[in-house]
C-alpha cells in the first residue's frame, strides 16, 4: 500500500518522541552550562607544565631540553633555555626554561609533546572553555599561564598521575641509592687511599 | 588518438538539448547549503535537466602531502586524523600500515584486534552519518541525521575515553597502538555493540520502505559496473554496482581473515542500492565486532621494540592500503633514509569516487544532483587534502 | 601473479620496441616497479589492462615525484702529463693525480601508477614514467584513455608538479586556482612571504620571520 | 537627554532597578531591550568549511542543542544570517568567497573563528594554500582555540558572544561598527594572484604585534 512506509517511519518518530519522556537513552540533551557531563579521564585539550610544591617557578619539572619543541608537529612551542641552573625536584641542579610559550591558536591537541617528554613535565589539560576575543595576547600562553600544580594533575588524570608519581619516586629512589652507592664507593676509595697515602707519598702517580 | 581508444575511454554521455530556450550555467558552491562542505559544481542546465557538470576542487586543499614531506613520520599521524575527519581511526590505520610495510614492522595480536574493533566502530558511525546526510539532502530535514548523531555520540564517547579526543584520535603507532584498551573500554564497546542492532532496525523502519526515499533514489544516479571498475571507484559505491571487491577480503590486511563476514553487493548501482549496501555493511561490521570482542587475546598492545622517536626507515618505498569506510585509502611513501618521507602521497577514496559524478548526473534534474552527490559519500578534507 | 621479471618480458614481447627497466625497491615490502619509456608507455599500459592473464583493470593510484638535480662528488685518479723540471730540463712526465670530479645527474619528474586487478584480485604492479628533465621536457603520455581513474589524479599531478600529460582530455589546474603560476609540490618551491606573526617560530620559520621583520622595518624606515 | 552625550545604561540606577523589580515594576532601557533582542536570536549561517563544521553540526544536534540559545535557525543565505561561524581551515582558494559572504551579510553581523585553523591557520599554517587566519581580512569577535573545539566549547563561545552583545553600548566611542557612519561596511575581497592572494592582508582589520626573538 502506498504510504505504508511513511506511516511506519512516522511510527518510529512517534516512538522516539514518546520515549524521550521515559527513557534517558532517547533524551540525550545535556543542559550545558548548568549541567555538564563528566569528562573522561583521558580527555585532552591543551598542554600544561607540571610543578611540584607550592612555588610554581621553583617547582617546574621542565628542564628546557627542547625535545617537545622539536617534536611538536605544528611547531607551536617556543622554549628559551636559562643561563643559570636551579635545583630540580630531586635536588640536582638543572637548566630551566627562561621562556616557555605555547601558541594555543596553533596547537592541534595531538599529545605528542606529552609522549616524547622524558621528564614528565608536560601533560594535557582538559580545560576547553577558552574562547576569547583577544587574538594575540589571549591565545599565546607563557610559562606562568601554563604552570599547574601536581595536585591539579592528580585531580584531572588520577590514574595517569599516580603512575607518573610512582615512576618518579622510583627514579628518585634509584638516583638516591646510586648517589649513596657513589658516595660510599668514593668513601671506600678514599679510606684506603688515605691510609696508603703516607707510604705512597714519595711516588707521585 | 585512434577512434577505438576514444571508445575505450568511457566518456560521459552527451545528451540532446531540446533546442528551446537558453542553456543556463550555474555554479553550485563552494558555499552551497546542500553540499557536504566547500565543493563546487559548475552545472549547465537545459531547463531542469543537467547537460554538463564539472566538479571544481581545491577549496579545502590543505597541503597534507607537503606537510607530510616536512614533518617526521610520527608527526604525520595526527595530520592523518584530519584527512577524512569522520574516520580518523581508519586513517591512522592506513598510515600505520604503510609505514609498517616500509620498515617491516610486525604488530602484536592484541593491537590488531584493537585496530579491528576501532575501525569497525568507525565504519558504523560513518555509514550512519552518511545516510543521515543523504536523507538530509533529500529534504528530510534533520530527523534521521539526529538519530544517526545520537548513536555516533555514543561511539565518540568511547573514542574519547580511550584516545582522549572525540574526533582527532591520533591513536595508532607504528607497531601497535598508543594506549591499551582496558577491560572497561572493552565492556563499553560491548555495550555499544549490543545496543546498535536495535538502532539499525529503527533506522531501517524509518527509511528503507519510505516511499519518498524510494522515489528519490531508485533508478537515480546509476553507475554501471564496468565504468565503476575503469574509473577506480572503490568502497560501498563500487559494491552497490555489483562488483565484489573488498580490500578486507582481498588483501587480508591485519587479521581480517579470521572473521566471518559477508560483502553486501548491490544490483542496480543506483542511490537506493548505495543506501542499502551501507545499511548492510553496518550489520556485517557488527558481526565482526562481536567476534573480535569475544576473541581479543591478552598481550602487549604495541611491539616493545617499536621505535617512536628518531624514526628513520631505510631507502625504499611502500604502498599500504585499507578498506576505509569510503573506499580504498592508500598511503604511498618513498623514503630516502631521512627522518621524513621524500614523497608522501595519499590515495583518497572520496576524491577518486567523484570521477564519475558527471556520468551519474547527466540527464537528471538539478534537484537530484545533490542527492547523487550525497550518495557518493565524500568528505572534503580528504577530497582536497 | 607473474613476477616483475615475467611481466617485463611479457610487455617486451607484446609491445615491440618498448624499453623497460626494473626499479628495485629497497624496503621490506619489496614491491619492485617497472620503468617504461614514454614513447611505448601507452601501448604497454593497454597491454597490461587487456592481457587475459594480468587483467590489471583497476588503476588505484597515480602520483608524481620530483627528483632534483643530483650533484655527486667523487674522487678519481687521473693520469695526465705534467710539466716537470728534471735536472734543469723541462720535460713532460705522466703522473697520477687525485682529482675531485663533480657530476650533475639531471633531475626529472616521475609519474607512478599503482595497478591492481579487480577481476583476478591481484596486484600491485607499479609502473613508472620519467620526463627528460624538470624544465622544458616535462611531457608524458596520459593514461586516462585507458583507465578513467587517472583523469583527476593526472590533473592533480599536472597542477602540483607540472608534468604535462599529452592526450589528457581536460588538463587544467585542479586544486589551485587557474591563475596560479607555480608548481607547489616541487621540492624547490618557495612559498609566499606571510610571516608577520610567528610567536613560536624556530629553525626555518624563524629565519623567514626574521627576514620578514627586517624587510618591513627597512621599508618603514625609508 | 541627548542621544550622543549619555549612554542609555545609566538612565536608571541599577540598584533602583532591582528594587523596583522586587515591587513588580520592571524598568528597561532601549539599549537593554535592543541588546537582549539581538543576543537572543543570533542566527548563524549554514556554512561549514572543514573538520570543525562536524563539531558545529554535533552542537546543533540533540545532545548539545544550540537551539537552547536561540540559534537553531541556520540560514543558508548570508542575507538572513547574523553570525558567521568560520568553522575550519580557510584556504587561499576559499578566502575570497568567505570575505564576499561576509560582505553580503546584513549588519549587525558577528564572526566566530572556530578552531585553530580559522584563527591562525593552525597546524596547516605553513602550507602554500592555507590562509593564516581569517582575521587578516574580516574582523573576528570571538576566537575558540582547539582542534577541533568540543561542542561545549562552541556553546561557551556562543555565550561569550552573547555577553559581548549584551555589553555593547549604542552610543559613544565604543558603539558597534554598524552604528558608526564612517566605519567601513564592505571589506575588500582579495584577488587570487600568480603566487598568493593580493593583498596578503587587510591592514584596516589586521594589525600585528611585533614578536622579537
Amino acid at each position: 500500500m502506498l504510504g505504508e512506509g511513511l506511516l511506519k517511519g512516522l511510527g518510529e518518530t512517534a516512538r522516539n518522541f514518546a520515549g524521550s519522556f521515559v527513557s534517558k537513552e532517547r533524551l540525550t540533551t545535556v543542559q550545558y552550562p548548568e549541567e555538564r557531563e563528566p569528562l573522561p579521564e583521558a580527555s585532552r585539550a591543551f598542554p600544561f607544565l607540571v610543578y611540584d610544591g607550592a612555588d610554581w617557578e621553583a617547582g617546574l619539572r621542565c628542564v628546557a631540553c627542547q625535545i617537545c619543541e622539536k617534536e611538536c608537529p605544528p611547531k607551536c612551542i617556543y622554549i628559551e633555555k636559562s643561563k643559570d641552573k636551579k635545583p630540580d625536584y630531586v635536588g640536582k641542579p638543572q637548566i630551566y626554561p627562561a621562556k616557555f610559550d605555547i601558541d594555543i591558536s596553533v596547537c592541534m591537541s595531538c599529545q605528542i609533546c606529552v609522549e616524547v617528554c622524558p621528564f614528565e613535565a608536560i601533560k594535557m589539560d582538559n580545560q576547553f572553555e577558552l574562547a576569547t576575543d583577544d587574538r594575540f595576547g589571549g591565545l599565546l600562553y607563557d610559562r606562568k599561564e601554563l604552570a599547574r600544580s601536581n595536585e591539579y594533575y592528580h585531580k584531572i588524570h588520577p590514574t595517569e598521575a599516580a603512575e607518573v608519581d610512582a615512576r618518579l619516586a622510583e627514579e628518585k629512589a634509584k638516583a638516591e641509592e646510586k648517589a649513596k652507592a657513589v658516595a660510599a664507593a668514593a668513601a671506600a676509595k678514599a679510606a684506603p687511599a688515605m691510609a696508603a697515602k703516607p707510604a705512597e707519598g714519595a711516588q707521585p702517580q | 588518438m585512434s577512434e577505438s581508444l576514444l571508445e575505450a575511454w568511457n566518456r560521459p554521455p552527451t545528451i540532446e538539448v531540446d533546442g528551446e530556450g537558453e542553456l543556463l550555467e550555474v555554479a553550485m558552491g563552494p558555499h552551497h547549503p546542500s553540499t557536504h562542505g566547500v565543493f563546487r559544481m559548475d552545472v549547465v542546465l537545459d531547463g531542469e535537466r543537467v547537460i554538463k557538470l564539472k566538479p571544481v576542487f581545491g577549496y579545502l586543499h590543505r597541503n597534507h602531502e607537503q606537510i607530510g614531506q616536512t614533518v617526521g613520520y610520527l608527526q604525520m599521524m595526527p595530520y592523518t586524523d584530519r584527512l577524512d575527519y569522520f574516520c580518523s581511526l581508519t586513517n591512522n590505520w592506513a598510515y600505520a600500515l604503510a609505514v609498517e610495510k616500509l620498515v617491516g614492522q610486525a604488530v602484536p595480536e592484541r593491537a590488531e584486534y584493537i585496530r579491528v574493533i576501532l575501525a569497525e566502530l568507525t565504519r558504523i558511525q560513518n555509514h550512519a552519518s552518511t545516510i543521515g546526510f543523504l536523507t538530509q539532502e533529500m529534504g528530510a530535514s534533520g530527523t534521521p541525521l539526529m538519530y544517526a548523531f545520537r548513536e555516533r555520540e555514543k561511539i565518540l564517547d568511547l573514542f574519547e575515553s580511550l584516545t582522549g579526543s572525540r574526533m582527532m584520535c591520533n591513536y595508532m603507532r607504528f607497531g601497535g597502538c598508543r594506549v591499551d584498551m582496558t577491560e572497561a573500554h572493552l565492556n563499553a564497546a560491548r555495550k555499544i555493540v549490543t545496543g546498535l542492532p536495535r538502532f539499525i532496525d529503527e533506522f531501517e523502519n524509518l527509511l528503507t520502505s519510505n516511499e519518498i526515499l524510494m522515489a528519490r533514489s531508485q533508478g537515480m544516479g546509476v553507475l554501471k559496473p564496468d565504468l565503476a571498475v575503469n574509473a577506480g571507484i572503490t568502497g560501498p559505491m563500487l559494491r552497490a554496482s555489483g562488483v565484489n571487491y573488498d580490500i578486507r577480503k582481498v588483501d587480508h590486511y591485519g587479521i581480517y581473515d579470521r572473521f566471518s563476514f559477508r560483502v553486501p553487493l548491490g544490483e542496480h548501482g543506483d542511490i537506493y542500492d548505495r543506501y542499502m549496501v551501507r545499511v548492510l555493511e553496518m550489520r556485517e561490521s557488527l558481526k565482526i565486532l562481536e567476534q573480535a570482542l569475544k576473541d581479543i587475546p591478552a598481550g602487549p598492545f604495541i611491539d616493545p621494540k617499536a621505535k617512536i622517536r628518531g624514526f628513520k626507515p631505510k631507502p625504499g618505498e611502500a604502498y599500504g592500503r585499507i578498506e576505509a569506510p569510503k573506499g580504498e585509502l592508500g598511503f604511498y611513501l618513498i623514503s630516502d633514509g631521512g627522518t621524513s618521507p621524500y614523497r608522501f602521497r595519499i590515495r583518497p577514496p572520496s576524491f577518486i569516487n567523484l570521477t564519475v559524478l558527471e556520468d551519474m548526473c547527466i540527464g537528471q534534474n538539478v534537484a537530484d544532483v545533490v542527492v547523487v552527490f550525497g550518495s557518493v559519500d565524500i568528505v572534503l578534507g580528504e577530497v582536497d587534502r | 601473479m607473474k613476477t616483475v621479471e615475467e611481466i617485463k618480458t611479457a610487455i617486451e614481447t607484446a609491445v615491440s620496441g618498448a624499453q623497460l627497466e626494473i626499479v628495485p625497491n629497497g624496503s621490506p615490502s619489496a614491491e619492485h616497479s617497472l620503468l617504461v619509456d614514454a614513447a611505448h608507455a601507452f601501448a604497454a599500459a593497454k597491454f597490461l589492462r587487456d592481457d587475459a592473464e594480468l587483467k590489471l583493470d583497476f588503476l588505484s593510484n597515480v602520483t608524481g615525484v620530483d627528483w632534483l638535480d643530483k650533484e655527486t662528488t667523487e674522487k678519481v685518479k687521473v693520469t695526465r702529463p705534467v710539466e716537470k723540471e728534471v735536472n734543469g730540463v723541462k720535460t713532460m712526465v705522466d703522473e697520477t693525480v687525485e682529482e675531485t670530479k663533480k657530476t650533475v645527474t639531471p633531475g626529472y619528474l616521475e609519474a607512478v601508477y599503482h595497478l591492481y586487478s579487480m577481476a583476478k584480485k591481484h596486484g600491485p604492479v607499479i609502473l613508472r614514467m620519467r620526463t627528460g628533465n624538470r624544465s622544458d621536457k616535462v611531457e608524458l603520455p596520459s593514461l586516462t584513455p585507458i583507465w578513467r581513474a587517472a583523469e583527476f589524479q593526472e590533473r592533480e599531478v599536472f597542477d602540483l608538479f607540472g608534468i604535462i600529460f599529452t592526450g589528457h582530455p581536460d588538463l587544467r589546474r585542479i586544486l589551485m586556482w587557474d591563475g596560479f603560476k607555480d608548481y607547489p609540490m616541487r621540492r624547490d618551491y618557495v612559498d609566499p612571504d606571510d610571516y608577520e606573526y610567528e610567536p613560536t617560530a624556530h629553525d626555518d620559520v624563524l629565519k623567514r620571520a626574521q627576514a620578514h621583520l627586517a624587510a618591513t622595518t627597512t621599508e618603514a624606515a625609508q | 537627554m541627548g542621544l550622543g552625550e549619555r549612554s542609555f545604561d545609566v538612565a536608571v540606577d541599577p540598584e533602583l532597578k532591582i528594587e523596583l523589580g522586587k515591587q513588580g515594576i520592571f524598568v528597561t532601557t532601549i539599549q537593554e531591550l535592543y541588546n537582549w533582542g539581538r543576543k537572543s536570536s543570533v542566527w548563524p549561517m549554514q556554512f561549514g568549511l572543514a573538520c570543525c563544521a562536524i563539531e558545529m553540526i554535533a552542537t546543533t544536534m540533540a545532545r548539545y542543542d544550540l537551539a537552547r540559545f536561540g540559534a537553531e535557525v541556520f540560514r543558508p543565505s548570508p542575507r538572513q544570517a547574523d553570525l558567521m561561524i568560520v568553522s575550519g581551515t580557510v584556504t587561499k582558494k576559499m578566502a575570497p568567497q568567505v570575505v564576499r559572504l561576509y560582505n553580503q551579510m546584513a549588519e549587525p553581523r558577528y564572526v566566530i573563528a572556530m578552531g585553530a585553523c580559522a584563527i591562525s591557520g593552525g597546524p596547516f599554517k605553513q602550507g602554500y594554500n592555507v590562509l593564516k587566519g581569517i582575521d587578516r581580512y574580516i574582523p573576528v569577535d570571538v576566537h575558540i582555540p582547539g582542534c577541533p573545539p568540543r561542542p561545549e566549547a562552541l556553546l561557551q563561545a556562543f555565550m561569550t558572544l552573547q555577553k559581548k552583545i549584551d555589553e555593547q553600548s549604542l552610543t559613544g566611542e565604543n558603539r558597534p561598527r554598524y552604528l558608526n557612519v564612517d566605519a567601513p561596511g564592505e571589506f575588500p575581497v582579495p584577488e587570487q594572484g600568480e603566487h598568493d592572494l593580493v593583498p596578503a592582508s587587510n591592514p584596516n582589520v589586521w594589525t600585528v604585534p611585533v614578536v622579537i626573538r
